[in-house]
């Protein structure tokens, strides 16, 4: 395929690349993106050769059509874009180069609600028909012996809706509890007298699995490999920053989220969230793959091969030349 | 017999009473058009008034005042004499309706009280329609009709509303001598049978004496009442008759008079103000 | 066929002269058939070349072939049917609520003075109101229930009926209501026997508007509340965008245009005959 | 006040009779505002009411008075009225370019009956698509421009004004074609002189739909690309929904509704203007 | 000189040139109405042609066939006379446009060719105002007219395009005689100084004596032409003379048989086809 002749209206273009669009989300998930950016830290290592320009989306199709229109060339995203975005295009549009964020999802119920067995009869909303967390709910529920279907029948009735939706929903008790990210998990909890049931984290070897990567155009990556590295260059340090100084972090996320969405998020429910989330440079990739094996599981995916969905090469010269441990793709 | 009375009374003073009167009527469009000024006239039950006047006088406004369809500037207008039916200058039938649907839903309207049903209602709309001559033309929709044919539509509508006043604005001026003459003879027949207060607007001086018990002339802006003529003709009157026709020649004279009278101010500006008053 | 074409490019040329020569079914059948057919040719062999020219790859914008292969998979599927089948019968049901709506407060509106001016412009007020934020009301008057899509489906097509309505009845021909008033029809028979028709079609284009509305809402309504063992359009259509499944995407929208053309030639069925009765279809020539 | 409402249920009383009194301007502007005041009072009122009476917790539905504060809040702050004036400028220039395409084809499609044959239910078929379903296609044209945002816009507008217009166009009295047709007038002559102006009432109402359309579109297109440094009225809206943010959701929404009645007062201002141009404003009574 | 010419002939044979020719036309309407029957007419160049009808024979029909505003079923119309104007038998005023703006339209479009400036326009049509008696109401809009001012206001509309052809439909028929006589005697002044061709359709049998070269008589459904009357009497005439008079009663002795003998078959239903051919 082409796609050399993109930048018509956008104003950028391949033609002597001086410009790197970068996508994310205003979500606590995507603190990477926002610390990275609210801090200089993409402007500082893209240097004077070329300019960062951010597009914020406020989900993630937008942001895969966005992808493949060319018209950006990198952006944080959940696993279940990514694997959409790989699986369509068959391996040609995307490389999942970083991991950013990993926890912070959680079965959040009313209170009296006190184990699985409770849950029978129950309604129990995900964000989303076949992503992770859907797709992590009815794998549990398997386990434990609860039969589901996609079309919310089965022991356990599973109503995929929007996230927002199901702060109110869970308010006035036309549903019985979640399996939502961070900081909706926290406001159910903060605001309605939800109870954590079951933190995802927990299902996983090593309490680690990803909720936030960067991904970046394949062309994008075959053109212009220093310009990747300059990004993962920025999204390492921004990581450290986080890690290192969690307060200076989540001062720097409201600001930009301010900036954003012309609201910050509460302190408390900044604080709750991004306590229980993880953010690291590994995109825990065998949780991708096992994520995508339960949706085989569970009927809601037909069998993909994501092998090469990794292109993990920058990122592991970033590391070493920091000193930092490799991660790996598998 | 045929010289006009010179003075203009509200009503006639022979004990009748009146089915219609209005009394020092005044109508303004707008801000400054005088299109009737203080007129008095009164329509006694059962007596037929025909309305003569030159183009743009004011008849027509003089007819929807009087059916409520608007309201004086100043005046009083009553209409004790019951049920008011009206024939516009237009035919103003129902597009979306068939020529029987229209004249039935007069109908439908008139017995709301006593209850028809839809079949007697189709019965008396052909029997109407054979009355204006168009049995047979039912099912058509007013756009199949000619403009004389539509007319006569609107006729039968005003015939079956079985009103005790009847307004009528030139309802036979789209029709030729023969049928106009027909018809003639058939609003008299029902005037009589039904003793319908009626008052008619027409441009044919024959046609007012042909029908009328008193013409009523009206001058041109603003319009008031210059003059009366009681017809006191025998009837049955044939429209093509001596008598009618002499009589119908002095008032057009009078009326000439009256229009040469008004021909300068017709040319000037009306909404200037000038003739007001 | 190309006598055909040369006839209408003829009928180009002198554009305001509609034919009225009495011809055949069938050809009366080709003549609206055939402009069809050309044009979705047209479209497809447009859309063929301009992804031959390799200007996107495929999975970004897939060629006829796929998606039409995608839509056929699917008109092989049960689910499909009954996906059409739910969404319809919402959109029928929620449509139909709307019609009684706006009618009733069309009919209020526009001849009340009082409250025209206070909710006339209102009216449109609300129909700018985007369906998402009539979500949090929706669930909170209806819960997680189909009621809330009827809701916000009501909602987006009901002011534009109500609106058709009162277009209608403040263009209705002054001289039609004086003929109403003076047949003694007054207030509920003169709107049943005079306004309304005169309104009609005035309130067939507004019918038609919030039809649109209503589907639109629709579509995003769905999203609202997923109901056991319903799947639906809007939901497909949903899934195919979240999957980024371009063939997906572009076949559920060819249904989506398929439904939106035949109910949009009911509507223009009720047209032609209200225009051929009211004798609107003589035209010059 | 107590006069003006008896008064007015006077007016109830006979439904059909308005009153053509001259009264003074002051006067005149009173009986229009009372009714819209009475409304929001009344409206007001009610929900403070259902609020109290402790239906759902306030977070959920807020009462007036928090609600007003939020918008108060906002109307302090220069960020609104950067979205506010980011929103209407996309809004009227979408509008504007809809407006063109929608007289183009829309008189296009009206007068040459193998185009109508082709395209006509087509047009109603595109009104019910929904926005999202553009986004791709936008995207893929416009990249992450305000000119995929105007795409969409246009997309959703366009087709209600064509529609208001062919309507227009078919019900034209044929007296007046045949008249326009005896003056010598052809084809844009014709569509000009007679046609258009003839369709005017009909096409005023369509532009008031494609309005509201274009509106919704744009709620829904201004999430597509958020723009630095631009918020807009879209994104505020979907910030708020997205934070479950229920004040805000509702102060987002009173914003738009008095956008709406605002926009909808000029069509209403154009179209008593044509009425009592055309005669149409002489009621009975 | 008023002995009816009794046969039927398409054309004089006087060698004047024909500007407008019927050729066996017939029309029909829906199914099997069969509103003209094999009509054959024609109106010489300058001639003044009046067509007098039962209401409903097809008047308007044959005139809107001459306009070319719609098709005959069968047989030929040959046009060739130059431009048509055409006067509806309604008014059809387009009422976005002010009387004069009405009037200017028609004015802007015939002078397409040699362009006529805004001002030039608006002088004219005032001054086609003050010949139909409506100088002042130009900047009225047409609602705001009375239905014989409208009249006037079409027929200023039909003169200002200035054609070599003029179709009038009845246009003095909402029109009182003092008016409607003014305007004979400028229609004829008119027609004289452009050497028009009219096509006039009239009930009034007065009227096209007074101003017809000859007047067709159509018979009812189906309408055919079934008798013409040359008219010799020297112009200009008076509405009200004596030799007026009764030339007109011998026109309308020959109509009214003509109504008589299709007397019964109007009553009976058209749509059933038992009158055709
Ligand atoms: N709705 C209106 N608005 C403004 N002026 C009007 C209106 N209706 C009538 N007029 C004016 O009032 C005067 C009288 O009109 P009206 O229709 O009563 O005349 P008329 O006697 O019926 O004339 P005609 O014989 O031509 O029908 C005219 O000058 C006319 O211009
Ligand atoms: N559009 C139409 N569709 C069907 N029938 C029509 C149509 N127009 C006219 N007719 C029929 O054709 C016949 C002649 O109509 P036309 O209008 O020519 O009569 P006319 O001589 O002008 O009558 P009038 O003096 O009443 O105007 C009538 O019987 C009428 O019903
Ligand atoms: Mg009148
Ligand atoms: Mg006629």
């Amino acid at each position: 395929g082409g796609g050399g002749d993109g930048g018509t209206a956008s104003g950028g273009g391949d033609t002597a690349k001086t410009e790197v669009r970068l996508g994310f989300f205003p979500n606590i998930t995507h603190s990477t993106a926002l610390v990275g950016v609210k801090k200089g830290f993409f402007a500082k290592a893209l240097g004077s050769g070329a300019t960062l320009k951010t597009a914020t989306f406020n989900a993630g199709p937008a942001a895969t059509e966005a992808i493949f229109s060319d018209a950006i060339d990198a952006t944080y995203i959940g696993p279940n874009p990514a694997i959409n975005a790989w699986s369509k295009s068959k391996g040609q549009a995307i490389k999942i180069v970083a991991g950013s964020a990993s926890g912070g999802v959680y079965l959040v119920v009313k209170p009296g609600i006190n184990g699985p067995a409770d849950l029978k009869g129950k309604k129990i909303a995900t964000p989303q028909l076949g992503n992770t967390q859907d797709v992590a709910i009815r794998y549990w529920l398997q386990e434990k012996g609860l039969k589901t279907d996609t079309k919310g029948g089965g022991d356990v009735s599973i109503v995929p809706q929007d996230n927002a939706q199901t702060l109110q929903t869970f308010a006035t008790g036309d549903i019985d509890g979640a399996w939502v990210p961070e900081p909706f998990a926290s406001r159910m909890v903060q605001e309605s007298k939800g109870k954590i049931l079951v933190t995802e984290a927990d299902l996983w070897p090593d309490k680690q699995f990803v909720i936030t990567h960067l991904i970046v155009r394949q062309q994008f990556l075959k053109e212009h490999p220093d310009l990747v590295k300059k990004l993962i260059e920025a999204h390492v340090e921004s990581n450290a920053y986080i890690n290192s100084d969690p307060a200076g972090a989540k001062e720097a996320i409201n600001a930009e989220l301010q900036d954003l969405s012309g609201k910050p998020l509460k302190t408390e429910l900044l604080d709750s969230a991004f306590k229980n989330i993880t953010f690291t440079n590994d995109p825990i990739a065998s949780s991708l793959v096992t994520s995508a094996d339960h949706a085989v599981k569970v009927g809601l995916l037909d069998p993909v091969d994501l092998n090469g969905i990794y292109d993990l090469k920058i990122l592991n010269e970033v590391l070493a030349a920091k000193g930092q441990q490799a991660v790996n793709d598998k | 017999m045929t010289a006009p009375t010179q003075e203009l009374r509200p009503s006639r003073a022979d004990g009748h009473e009146p089915a219609v009167r209005l009394d020092a009527v005044s109508k303004v469009y707008g801000r400054d058009l005088l299109a009737l000024d203080r007129v008095s006239l009164s329509v006694d039950k059962g007596e037929f008034v025909c309305l003569l006047g030159a183009s743009g006088c004011g008849k027509s406004t003089m007819l929807n005042l009087v059916a409520g369809l608007d309201r004086p500037t100043a005046g009083e207008i009553d209409t004790k004499g019951g049920r008011i039916a009206m024939m516009f200058q237009e035919p103003a039938l129902f597009p979306w309706l068939t020529v029987s649907a229209n004249i039935e839903l007069a109908l439908r309207v008139k017995s709301s009280t006593r209850s028809t049903t839809k079949k007697e209602r189709r019965e008396r709309a052909t029997e109407l329609l054979e009355i204006v001559h168009l049995g047979g033309f039912g099912a058509k929709r007013p756009h199949e009709l000619s403009g004389g044919m539509r007319q006569r539509v609107a006729l039968a509508r005003a015939l079956a509303q079985d009103a005790d006043v009847l307004l009528m604005d030139e309802p036979f001026g789209a029709l030729d001598a023969m049928t106009r003459d027909l018809l003639h003879d058939e609003l008299e027949r029902i005037w009589r049978e039904r003793e319908l207060s009626v008052l008619f607007v027409t441009h044919n001086v024959r046609e007012a004496v042909r029908l009328g018990d008193r013409v009523v002339l009206l001058s041109s802006r603003p319009g008031t009442v210059i003059e009366e003529f009681p017809i006191t003709l025998p009837r049955p009157r044939r429209t093509d008759s001596g008598e009618v026709a002499e009589l119908a020649s002095t008032i057009t004279a009078r009326l000439r008079e009256e229009v040469l009278r008004h021909a300068k101010p017709a040319k000037r500006p009306v909404g200037a103000g000038a003739e007001h008053g | 066929m190309t006598t055909d074409i040369s006839q209408q490019i003829a009928g180009l040329d002198a554009l305001e002269l509609t034919s009225r020569e009495q011809r055949g079914l069938p050809s009366r059948i080709w003549a609206r058939v055939w402009p069809m057919l050309s044009a979705i040719i047209l479209v497809l062999v447009i859309w063929e070349l301009v992804v031959l020219s390799g200007w996107r790859p495929e999975y970004v914008l897939p060629g006829p072939i796929t998606v039409l292969g995608d839509l056929w998979n699917r008109l092989g599927d049960g689910d499909f049917y009954n996906a059409v089948a739910v969404t319809m019968r919402r959109a029928i049901t929620g449509f139909a609520v709307a019609v009684l709506v706006g009618l009733v407060v069309g009919a209020a509106v526009s001849r009340v003075r009082p409250l025209r001016a206070a909710f006339g412009s209102l009216i449109t007020g609300l129909q700018t109101m985007p369906s998402i934020a009539w979500f949090p009301l929706a669930i909170l008057l209806f819960k997680l229930s189909e009621s809330a899509i009827l809701f916000v489906v009501v909602l987006g097509a009901a002011p534009s009926i109500a609106n058709g309505l009162i277009a209608g009845v403040d263009y209705t021909p002054p001289i039609l209501l004086r003929a109403g008033h003076i047949l003694g029809l007054r207030r509920l028979a003169l709107y049943r026997h005079v306004i309304l028709p005169a309104s009609l079609p005035s309130f067939l284009s507004g019918l038609k508007q919030g039809w649109a509305f209503a589907w639109r809402s629709l579509m995003a309504g769905e999203l609202l509340v997923i109901i056991a063992n319903q799947t639906s359009i809007g939901e497909q259509l949903d899934n195919a965008r979240e999957l980024s499944d371009a063939p997906g995407l572009l076949a559920t929208m060819i249904v989506i245009l398929v439904i939106g053309i035949v109910v949009d030639m009911c509507f223009g069925a009720a047209d032609n005959a209200l225009r051929r009765r009211w004798g609107l279809d003589q035209r010059v020539g």
